[in-house]
């Protein structure tokens, strides 16, 4: 079952990445935009029998491996929910 | 099979008709793809081969000439260097990062086949002019890969050349080398053998990335050129390290009869050249090997240029011992074939014969072309050089500063500060300070490199051009310190069925054969890279000679850096250079004329020797070849970095035309076999007699100290700078056009 | 006295760490395979710089997952010394046994260079033959050093003195421009509430002998192998 | 506007992270997991009147600077949409 995991960095935390693309757009003349944070994305094929199965894997995965607590947050998606 | 396929490989209507003899009956698709691929300009060096003949391959320390997957030279300890050079060119100007990433992953494969240990990187980068953003997002892709790759597989970076001329727009090159020291008695090889013997695939996946990416290699690009992209290979470097230390263990253990990267042209080029080598049979079964994409064709899987994948061939009875080392590093061999007693490649898919090829004739019968040669009708005009109708420059002290500034000239530190230069904890001199050198653990020694080609030269005398190249990658190592033992060379040229491009290969070679074989430095492999162009527009025909030394007495070792005040400055070798094809000339004027000024090679390699026989009894305190830029250049260089030791100096009155550009022949001109040493003032008599034991010039011209430099000619300062601004120029040249902000 | 050297699959910095132990302070030293369960006796761990797992998904993150490492947590918390340095800082990170985390150096470009950083407290077993203020020249290179921690976190690392090493001036002098890498309060490396398990992004494994331009990395070495030999550990 | 880029390897592109992370996954015990993918994710403010505006500026900076058209693909979202 495809499932989606969204790992961002907390508001909190300072965004190098996003910062230098912003910075790039503004001297590409793209000033309208006014922020960017960077996040990982990840699309895992999961082996469950129903979207809330497949969400709880990813979810306890997502926990343990693909985002770090201290600096990240994550979001789970089964199919579009 | 229809024509318009057989157009598509590539293969020129004799190259089918020789394939038709060769199978004595029409090619599977399958036959026809190998054939296409090992009989690529990449894979076969159809128009390379003849002119390579040339070079001088031997020599006392040479253990492996050209012919494997690298050469190799004796360091004594009972210790061999392996290394080898290779282009990346057509996939670094597609995918700038992954091009780059897969050409270090490519050569450092071919390096650890060999059963050495890859102990240092160097590359060598040509990208149009920097003031257009393309070439910005180039060069930066391009040097991100480079470290991405190695920094992640902890190889240090030691060094390496980066420069921007148009000519370089549209086929920017990627030339990578890589050394590494094995045992002498550990020497593996690309051979098969054994009829029986079990044929092992490790490392990734086979996707259908880079299939034909040894084709592309051998066509020019045009406007369309995007569209033909293959699926983009993608490095990994974290798999490559697996590979690595799993493959050094498992040559440890006896088990294995030969071992070869899969690299251009992949499975085909691995197997093929293994059989020839051994002149034995292989045989293979595609659906055995590992895919990563469902429903490939064996059409496919045999051309593949997946990355990080190695073919083996283990000693029948012992592929336990082989599996198991895998294993440790979570890598499965898997066993795909055997080696076979008939000559014969073959290619099964679940059982069914799919190819099934003569190989020796695949391997060692591809084409051989004598192309055509015709002197290049832009050199008469090229050459001539009338300085009388340029202005004079007004200020030659601003004139030193604008040159220091200049990207080819200024600091690459932007660059090389990207690359971890230092794991392995082996690196004696950091990059920008000179040749990189790298000590051998457990030994006295240490090996320097220098990777060096000048276009411009070449575009402008080919022959001299290759002459200079070799003069100046193994003057770099002798001012370290270090015998050259050897070289290796990458030549990187148009498309080859031109025949001003033929010619000036041709005269090319000749250049570098001669220089070769003066200095006594063997050519122990290499690699040919053509079609470099777009649009019929040519790159610069761009040799890169990577020259390898060997410093007896690591402790000995040189820089560039006048290391304290109230040093002797002494220059070996003539006072004044060449405005021919000199950066003077295209940073104040706009031009790419002249001739390079000419190398001499007794006296080349008279001044090589006084450098390392001085170096090795403690004369010299520090020694830098003058390049790009000349004698000022040269000076400014000894200084910059050096916590603000200048210098003052005064040369002879210059010989020479009156013509106005005497003072700028002697400040800025370029000439080959000159170099600045600084000694102490104690040892300066014994400095100038064993120089001229040696028959080199020699002359006492100034000393370190205080804080500026400056140049003086008859008694009067034509020239002065002050340390702090020559230091901003020539650290700010090439950053500015990629950080506003310098960290 | 015994080094463990611990190898993770992508360590690259491994070799450097057990030569220097051994060839440069003459102490013994192990290479100990991720996926074994014994640290074998070892008095002092060291998490080797590198890449393990290719710094993917993000550095540290899945090496501290591997056998050894529970092992190595025991040993920590038996008070045992343990150093990360670089990639074995970013794998103590994420493996709890400190706190904060490592983002993407500020200009987002991998740094190899020397910097200086001064040594904050002398009371733990890696530092404990340096001078407080002492600044060392010792080579980085890593892409991913910017140290982060919440508010919090930080002023309680500050308050317990747990800032272990700041980068700083050729003099000392703290300056936005002295730190390479936009790490938070310029921090190169902190310890634990214990003090005996350290991590540093600088590399003091490659600033052991004066040919390599730099043996300021020697007194981090050295002063575990006093600290040990204090507590007639071996 | 808050709008989101999504972007991912094209699917001929080998992708070793994605595959190191599976393999650390079996490793974990999470052998449910058959595949990841590993992409990036962007979360945009543009500065827009309408979604559709904001929405082309996505676009086109995804276009030009946020993806790389040789190995990868995006698709952007507004709002949900
Ligand atoms: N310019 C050159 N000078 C000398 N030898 C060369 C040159 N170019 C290629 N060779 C030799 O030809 C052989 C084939 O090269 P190549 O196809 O690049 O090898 P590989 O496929 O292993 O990378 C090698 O042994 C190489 O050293
Ligand atoms: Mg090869």
């Amino acid at each position: 079952m495809k499932t989606r995991v969204f790992v961002t960095l907390k508001p909190s935390v300072f965004d190098p990445q996003g910062k230098t693309i912003v910075d790039a757009l503004r001297s590409m003349g793209y000033g309208a935009v006014r922020d960017v944070r960077q996040g990982k994305y990840f699309e895992l094929d999961v082996d469950a029998s129903s979207a809330d199965e497949a969400r709880s894997v990813a979810a306890e995965v997502a926990d343990k491996l693909l985002a770090n607590p201290v600096i990240e947050s994550y979001r789970v998606e089964v199919d579009g929910k | 099979m229809d024509q318009s396929t057989i157009d598509a490989h590539g293969l020129s209507a004799d190259e089918y008709q020789r394939l038709l003899e060769i199978l004595g009956r029409e090619p599977t698709i399958t036959e026809l793809g190998i054939f296409s691929v090992m009989w690529s300009e990449h894979c076969s060096y159809k128009s390379s081969r003849l002119h390579l003949r040339r070079l001088p391959t031997e020599g006392a320390r040479v253990v492996q000439g050209p012919g494997e997957n690298a050469g190799a030279v004796d360091i004594g300890d009972g210790l061999i260097a392996v290394f080898k050079i290779e282009s990346h060119n057509h996939p670094s100007f597609i995918e700038p990062y992954q091009g780059a990433a897969t050409g270090v992953g490519g050569i450092i494969r071919d390096i650890f086949t060999m059963g050495a240990r890859p102990i240092a990187l160097l590359n060598s980068l040509r990208f149009g002019a920097l003031d257009d953003p393309a070439t910005r997002r180039l060069v930066d892709g391009v040097v991100a890969g480079i470290a991405g790759y190695g920094n992640s597989i902890g190889i240090p970076t030691v060094g390496g050349e980066i420069a921007f001329e148009p000519s370089y727009a549209g086929n920017p090159l990627v030339n990578v080398f890589c050394l590494g020291v094995a045992k002498a008695d550990q020497l593996a090889k690309g051979l098969a053998s054994g009829t029986g013997n079990p044929v092992y695939y490790v490392g990734a996946k086979t996707g259908r990335d880079g299939i034909h990416g040894a084709t592309m290699a051998s066509a020019e690009f045009d406007g369309h050129s995007a569209d033909k992209r293959p699926a983009v290979q993608v490095g990994d470097p974290f798999m490559e390290k697996l590979l690595l230390e799993a493959c050094l263990e498992v040559m440890q253990t006896g088990a294995l009869v030969g071992i070869q990267d899969m690299g251009a042209a992949g499975l085909t080029c691995s197997t093929s050249e293994m059989a020839a080598r051994g002149d034995v049979g292989i045989e293979i079964d595609v659906s055995r090997v590992p895919q990563r994409e469902a429903g490939m064709t064996p059409y496919e899987i045999m051309l593949s240029e997946s990355q990080e994948r190695m073919l083996l061939i283990a000693r029948r009875g012992r592929e336990a011992e082989v599996e198991q080392v895998f294993e440790k590093w979570d890598l499965h061999a898997v066993r795909i074939g055997e080696v076979t007693g008939d000559g014969r490649l073959r290619v099964r898919d679940r059982g069914v014969v799919v190819a099934e090829i003569p190989n020796r004739q695949l391997a060692d019968g591809a084409p051989l072309y004598d192309r055509p040669t015709e002197r290049p009708a832009y050199l008469t005009e090229v050459q001539q050089l009338d300085v009388t109708a340029l202005p004079a420059p007004a200020d030659l002290s601003q004139t030193w500063l604008d040159l220091l500034g200049a990207p080819v000239i200024a600091s690459k530190r932007w660059v090389y500060r990207q690359y971890d230069h230092m794991v392995r904890t082996n690196t004696l001199v950091l990059p920008g300070l000179g040749a990189g050198v790298v000590r051998i653990k457990g030994t006295s020694r240490a090996l320097t490199f220098s990777v060096d080609g000048n276009g411009r030269y070449c575009y402008l005398d080919p022959g001299e051009g290759g002459r200079l190249a070799v003069a100046e990658a193994a003057r770099n190592v002798a001012c370290a310190g270090a015998v050259p033992i050897g070289a290796t060379n990458c030549l990187n040229f148009g498309n080859p069925e031109r025949p001003e491009i033929m010619w000036q290969f041709a005269h090319t070679v000749d250049g570098i054969a001669e220089a070769c074989r003066a200095l006594e430095i063997p050519i122990t492999g290499g690699n040919v890279s053509l079609y470099n162009e777009t649009d019929g527009q040519a790159i610069y025909p761009t040799p890169v000679l990577g020259v390898v030394g060997l410093l007896e007495d690591a402790t000995r070792v040189l820089t560039r850096m006048f290391p304290a005040d109230s040093l002797e400055i002494v220059l070996l070798g003539e006072a004044a250079g060449e405005l021919g094809g000199s950066e003077y000339l295209k940073v104040a004027h706009g031009l790419v004329r002249g001739r390079p000024a000419a190398v001499d090679l007794d006296r080349e390699r008279a001044l090589q020797r006084l450098l390392v026989d001085a170096a090795r009894d403690g004369l010299l305190r520090s020694a830098h070849d003058c390049a790009e830029g000349g004698f000022a250049v040269t000076l400014a260089e000894c200084s910059v970095e050096s916590g603000g030791v200048g210098a003052r100096v005064e040369l002879p009155a210059p010989a020479g035309p009156d013509d106005r550009f005497a003072l700028v022949r002697a400040l800025f001109g370029e000439a080959p076999s000159r170099v600045v040493v600084s000694a102490l003032p104690e040892e300066r008599d014994r400095l100038l007699a064993r120089a001229r034991a040696f028959s080199v010039p020699a002359s006492v011209i100034g000393h370190t100290g205080g804080e500026r430099l400056t140049i003086s000619v008859a008694g009067a300062v034509v020239a002065a700078i002050g340390l702090d601004e020559a230091e901003q120029a020539w650290d700010n040249g090439l950053t500015r056009h990629f950080e506003t902000a310098v960290a | 006295m015994k080094f463990a050297v611990v190898e993770f699959p992508g360590s690259n910095c491994d070799h450097d760490a057990y030569y220097a132990a051994k060839h440069v302070l003459g102490q013994q030293a192990e290479f100990i395979w991720h996926k074994d369960t014994d640290l074998r006796g070892a008095d002092v761990v060291v998490l080797p710089g590198g890449f393990s797992y290719g710094d993917y998904l993000r550095t540290g993150a899945i090496a501290r997952f591997s056998p050894i490492m529970a092992r190595v947590r025991e040993f920590a918390d038996a008070g045992g010394p343990v150093i990360g340095i670089c990639n074995g800082f970013q794998v103590l990170l994420e493996a709890g046994l400190l706190e904060g985390a490592l983002l993407s150096n500020r200009r987002l470009k991998f740094l190899c260079q020397h910097v200086h950083v001064r040594v904050e407290q002398s009371d733990t077993p890696f530092t404990c033959g340096a001078a407080v203020g002492q600044v060392l020249k010792l080579p980085i290179a890593h892409g991913e050093g910017n140290y982060h921690a919440d508010p919090e976190t930080v002023a309680a690392l500050e308050a317990n003195r747990q800032v272990i090493f700041r980068y700083c001036a050729a003099d000392g002098s703290a300056s936005d421009a002295a730190n390479p890498n936009g790490s938070l309060a310029a921090i190169a490396g902190v310890c634990n509430a214990g003090r005996n398990v350290v991590g540093l992004m600088p590399h003091p494994e490659r600033a052991c002998e004066s040919v390599l331009g730099s043996t300021d990395g020697l007194v981090v070495l050295e002063s575990v192998v006093s600290a040990l030999a204090a507590t007639g550990a071996a």
